[in-house]
């Protein structure tokens, strides 16, 4: 790629992922969540590989550890949830935090972290699968 | 105890998510984790069979109490028959594992595939525990999903392309289902399989209800490979590492297309004659078709595949039968036995059919074939392997003392107590062709004169395989002991209650 | 409201087609976009936010790993051929016509039995909610969050959220298991 | 009822393209098809007229709201479908590289 758009590309992506970043927090306030926050935060990375091409950034060979951020943050998803099965009503899923006020960045109890967790392991989970699709491909390929 | 129900999903995910974190630097733990996941499972499984009130157990996820008599939250629902698919499912799961840690010796990438196995084992637990619609969908994808990629596992020509036709029926199957979820939320504005069986039944819309259960029937028909949506399933269990072939045809296509059409349509829609017929003429043609199908074949995997449609048919046709009678208002005792007849084959097909897809494997661990005409003999060099294929062969059969032998005489008389001569007939027919197929199976396998093939390298399997395949025959025979009363009124009676009474499954979760 | 969704959806069906019927894969790929994109505005002007987000980062993700997969195989066949991947079917073929033909005949009939299926159900914009009623009720009191999607993804469902994560475990795992490099030892 | 009848069409066309094309590629584009049709379908289905997006803030305190259970539901399928498809781009690579095309005409070692 030519160097305006590695530039573009540099520039753009740290926007794009602190966005992805702004609205895994604001995910029970405004619109988006875990979800779309951790799809965008795959989006900057995704950008920059196709900026840069993965040998720069040297993610050829598999070892990444996106994988490891994956799993780490899923597990500490559901030992949220299994938590609430020992404090409070123990309940599994129970929203064992004080929910707070209505519109408060620090509010509606255990969601807010809910939404980081599934943020993380939403956007390790993409960018896994477009290194395995778009990257390791071509080594499967040859 | 109702507490306790969330384990049954938490123990797999929580293995399937540690199982790549720590078995990356720590060899041999993925095997160990494993193993002792599902034998917690199992022993959980038991003490809810034996410990277990009678009543279906509740749990609301997250605690949410109904408003106004409506169910909020996800209901996990631990009745006879969800326990009974439990005991299917952790048992042959248990055993598969340890058989796994030695057949998988020559394969790369074992973290992945126990991942994978836990997830497919998490999802499975799951859709059985559910009791809301689109939960038992999500958890339906965890399992269909890991066992794409354990279809193409060994990622040679014929695995991939196994694979890809499962993917694509199995994609189809899933867009079908969450299509006739949707029209039952729009119809019935929840989700709660209880609720909604109860607004069912409290309108009168015929037009809608046969579109959507046709949706379903057609969805959930493709998972559990009825004829004639069964394509995928001769090629995904042939091709599949054999403890896989075991899974997937011992347990998964029972536990998300039998389970699933046995759990819609017998407690949540109202039964209908025209949809019962259906879905009897549908396990009639597959056990008559599978079988004939089964006949032809000279590998070892694709012949127990087709073998296993036959099977299902004979489940099906027998839960069919117990439909159509209470859908005429019958004699419920009729309907009862029929009932009762399909879920004794359910748990023994997944007895034998997982031992007898164990015992390819072994052969094809030792004499890298499949292929019936280049075998031979075997017996001698295989002497656990050669037993226990043969027991296991004359159970699908249908031969005395083995469990076999016992649920499709239940089924049988059903038929013949229900006045359903012509399925009675095809029964005892489809029988004595299963006997024929698999006598030859045994035939050319283990007594025939050896093979080419050089006879001193082939010896008999390691321990762990030894281990699985000898419990599995044990349970062949053990199983028979359901018809007694006293064992049958813990394990089947429940199971056979819950599905006969739709109007006992609703109130407790709704009525509250 | 409903003309415009209309007209949307008219627009997504064309392209449907177009995307299945095209030559090559690449023009498949860009009119698969205007389906999606399609559904990002649908669901933007069906009060869906949430869903708008999700699906443009989705579709846009998907279709840069399958434009990725396609180029691969194209360029190698381009060299070969210099011709474009074709699908192996002309319209003027006359079979082909007749298949058309059958295919609007049972793409009507089942319309026209689904027109009766969901004759009795709840018309378009006249929905009454039964197990999401309490939901909307007392957001500030329940779960506290201002997004109530968000709320009933995490809190009332957060069982099928657990399941939708664990999904994408395994599509991750299973996509690493399938790519990798060798399958025996 | 138009919309509902179109959202229809458009699964019958996805069906229509899995069913009837040769090309690997084709046959997940179809399948993603029937995914949107209906994912548009639930969300069709909790629309509420004249209703607001189900988000409070300063200036919208109370209903009438669309209904945000499809809502959560279409946000679960939308994942799901995106792991499906990754699965099946996967196996399609592989495919790709041991016959060398995306025909599945000329991919058929097994019967069937």
């Amino acid at each position: 790629m030519s160097v305006i758009v590695k530039k573009v590309a540099q520039l753009l992506s740290g926007l794009i992922f602190m966005y992805g970043v702004y609205i895994i927090t604001h995910g029970h306030l405004t619109p988006g969540g875990g979800f779309a926050g951790g799809a965008l935060l795959a989006g900057s990375m995704i950008l920059l590989v196709l900026a840069f091409g993965s040998d720069v950034m040297g993610l050829k060979k598999r070892e990444t550890g996106s994988s490891i951020i994956e799993n780490s943050a899923i597990l500490v998803f559901i030992l949220f949830a299994t938590i609430a099965m020992l404090v409070g009503t123990r309940v599994f899923f129970h929203n064992f935090l004080p929910v707070g006020t209505l519109g408060e960045l620090i509010s509606a109890g255990v969601i807010p972290l809910y939404n980081i967790f599934v943020g993380m392991e939403v956007g390790a989970a993409l960018f896994t699968i477009f290194l395995a699709l778009v990257i390791y491909k071509e080594e499967v390929l040859k | 105890m109702s507490q306790l129900i969330p384990l049954f999903v938490i123990i797999p995910l929580v293995a399937a998510f540690l199982i790549p974190i720590i078995g990356k630097f720590l060899d041999g733990f993925q095997k160990v984790l494993t193993s002792i996941a599902f034998l917690g499972l199992s022993v959980l499984t038991v003490y809810f069979l034996c410990a277990g009130p009678g009543e279906p157990l509740l749990y609301a996820v997250g605690g949410w109490e109904p408003v106004r008599g409506i169910p909020i939250a996800i209901y996990l629902v631990a009745d006879g028959l969800s326990i009974f698919m439990l005991m299917i499912t952790n048992v042959v799961g248990f055993l598969v594992s340890i058989y796994s840690i030695s057949y998988l010796k020559r394969f790369t990438a074992q973290n992945n595939f126990f991942a994978l196995l836990c997830l497919m084992m998490g999802g499975m637990n799951g859709v059985v525990l559910s009791g809301d619609l689109f939960n038992l969908f999500v958890f339906m994808e965890i399992a269909v999903i890991a066992s794409y990629a354990l279809v193409a596992f060994g990622i040679e020509k014929q695995e991939l392309e196994a694979s890809f036709k499962y993917q694509v029926l199995g994609g189809i199957a899933s867009v079908l289902i969450l299509f006739g979820v949707t029209m039952l939320y729009w119809k019935t504005k929840t989700l709660n399989i209880a609720d909604a069986g109860n607004i069912l039944r409290s309108s009168q819309d015929r037009s809608f209800v046969i579109f959507t259960q046709l949706f379903l029937i057609t969805g959930f028909g493709l998972k559990a490979a009825l004829i004639p949506f069964h394509a995928w399933l001769p090629d995904a269990h042939s091709s599949a590492p054999s403890p896989i072939s075991a899974m997937l045809s011992g347990v998964l296509i029972k536990a998300i297309g039998i389970y699933a059409i046995i759990r819609l349509f017998f407690n949540m829609f109202t039964l209908s004659d025209e949809m019962a017929v259906t879905i009897t003429a549908l396990g009639a043609v597959s056990m008559v078709l599978g079988s004939f199908l089964a006949m032809y074949q000279w590998d070892i995997k694709r012949m127990l595949a087709f073998s296993s449609i036959s099977q299902v048919g004979y489940i099906v046709t027998g839960v069919g039968m117990g439909m159509i009678i209470l859908a005429r208002n019958g004699d419920h005792r009729v309907a009862a036995l029929a009932i009762s007849g399909g879920l004794f084959h359910m748990i023994n097909h997944a007895a034998f059919k997982g031992l007898l897809f164990l015992n390819a494997g072994a052969i094809e661990h030792e004499t890298h074939t499949r292929n019936m005409k280049s075998l031979g003999g075997l017996s001698r060099s295989m002497p656990i392997t050669a037993s226990t294929s043969m027991g296991a062969s004359l159970a699908i059969s249908g031969i005395p003392p083995f469990n076999g032998f016992f649920s499709k005489l239940i089924i049988i008389i059903a038929a013949i107590q229900g006045k359903f001569y012509l399925l009675a007939a095809l029964a005892v027919l489809i029988s004595i062709i299963t006997l024929a197929y698999f006598m030859k199976f045994q035939k050319y396998t283990f007594f025939n004169k050896p093979g080419a093939r050089d006879r001193k390298k082939i010896k008999e399997v390691p321990f762990a395989m030894c281990f699985s395949m000898i419990v599995l025959a044990v349970l062949c025979l053990g199983l028979s002991l359901l018809i007694f009363p006293g064992i049958r009124e813990v394990v089947l009676d429940p199971a056979v209650r819950v599905i006969m009474n739709a109007s006992e499954y609703a109130p407790s979760i709704t009525g509250l | 409201m409903e003309a415009i969704l209309t007209i949307i959806l008219i627009f997504m069906i064309l392209g449907a087609i177009y995307s299945l019927h095209a030559r090559d894969l690449l023009s498949a790929l860009i009119s698969m976009g205007i389906v999606g994109y399609g559904l990002v505005i649908c669901f933007l002007l069906l009060k869906a936010p949430d869903l708008a987000i999700v699906q443009i980062l989705v579709e846009t993700i998907t279709l840069v790993i399958m434009v990725s997969v396609v180029l691969d195989s194209t360029r190698h066949e381009l060299k070969e051929k210099a011709s474009i991947v074709h699908d192996g079917q002309s319209f003027i073929n006359s079979r082909y016509v007749g298949n058309i033909f059958i295919g609007v005949l049972i793409a009507l009939v089942l319309l026209y039995t689904y027109h009766f299926a969901i004759e009795n159900l709840s018309a378009f914009g006249e929905h009454l909610m039964r197990m999401s009623g309490p939901y909307l009720e007392d957001a500030a009191g329940t779960t506290g969050s201002a997004n109530m999607v968000t709320g009933v993804v995490f809190d009332y469902r957060g069982y099928d959220t657990l399941g939708e994560a664990t999904i994408l475990v395994t599509a991750v795992v299973g996509v690493l298991t399938v790519l990798r490099i060798q399958g025996r030892k | 009822m138009i919309l509902y009848l179109l959202c229809f069409l458009l699964f019958l066309i996805g069906l229509y393209g899995v069913i009837t094309r040769r090309n690997v590629i084709k046959i997940v584009i179809g399948l993603v098809f029937m995914e949107f049709s209906v994912f548009l379908l639930l969300v069709l289905v909790g629309y509420v007229e004249g209703a607001e997006a189900p988000i409070l803030d300063e200036t919208i305190i109370s209903g009438p709201f669309v209904d945000p259970l499809p809502q959560a539901m279409v946000l679960t399928a939308i994942v799901i479908g995106l792991a499906s498809n990754a699965m099946l781009l996967a196996i399609a690579i592989r495919l790709y590289k041991k016959y060398g095309t995306f025909d599945i005409r000329k991919i058929n070692e097994l019967k069937g």
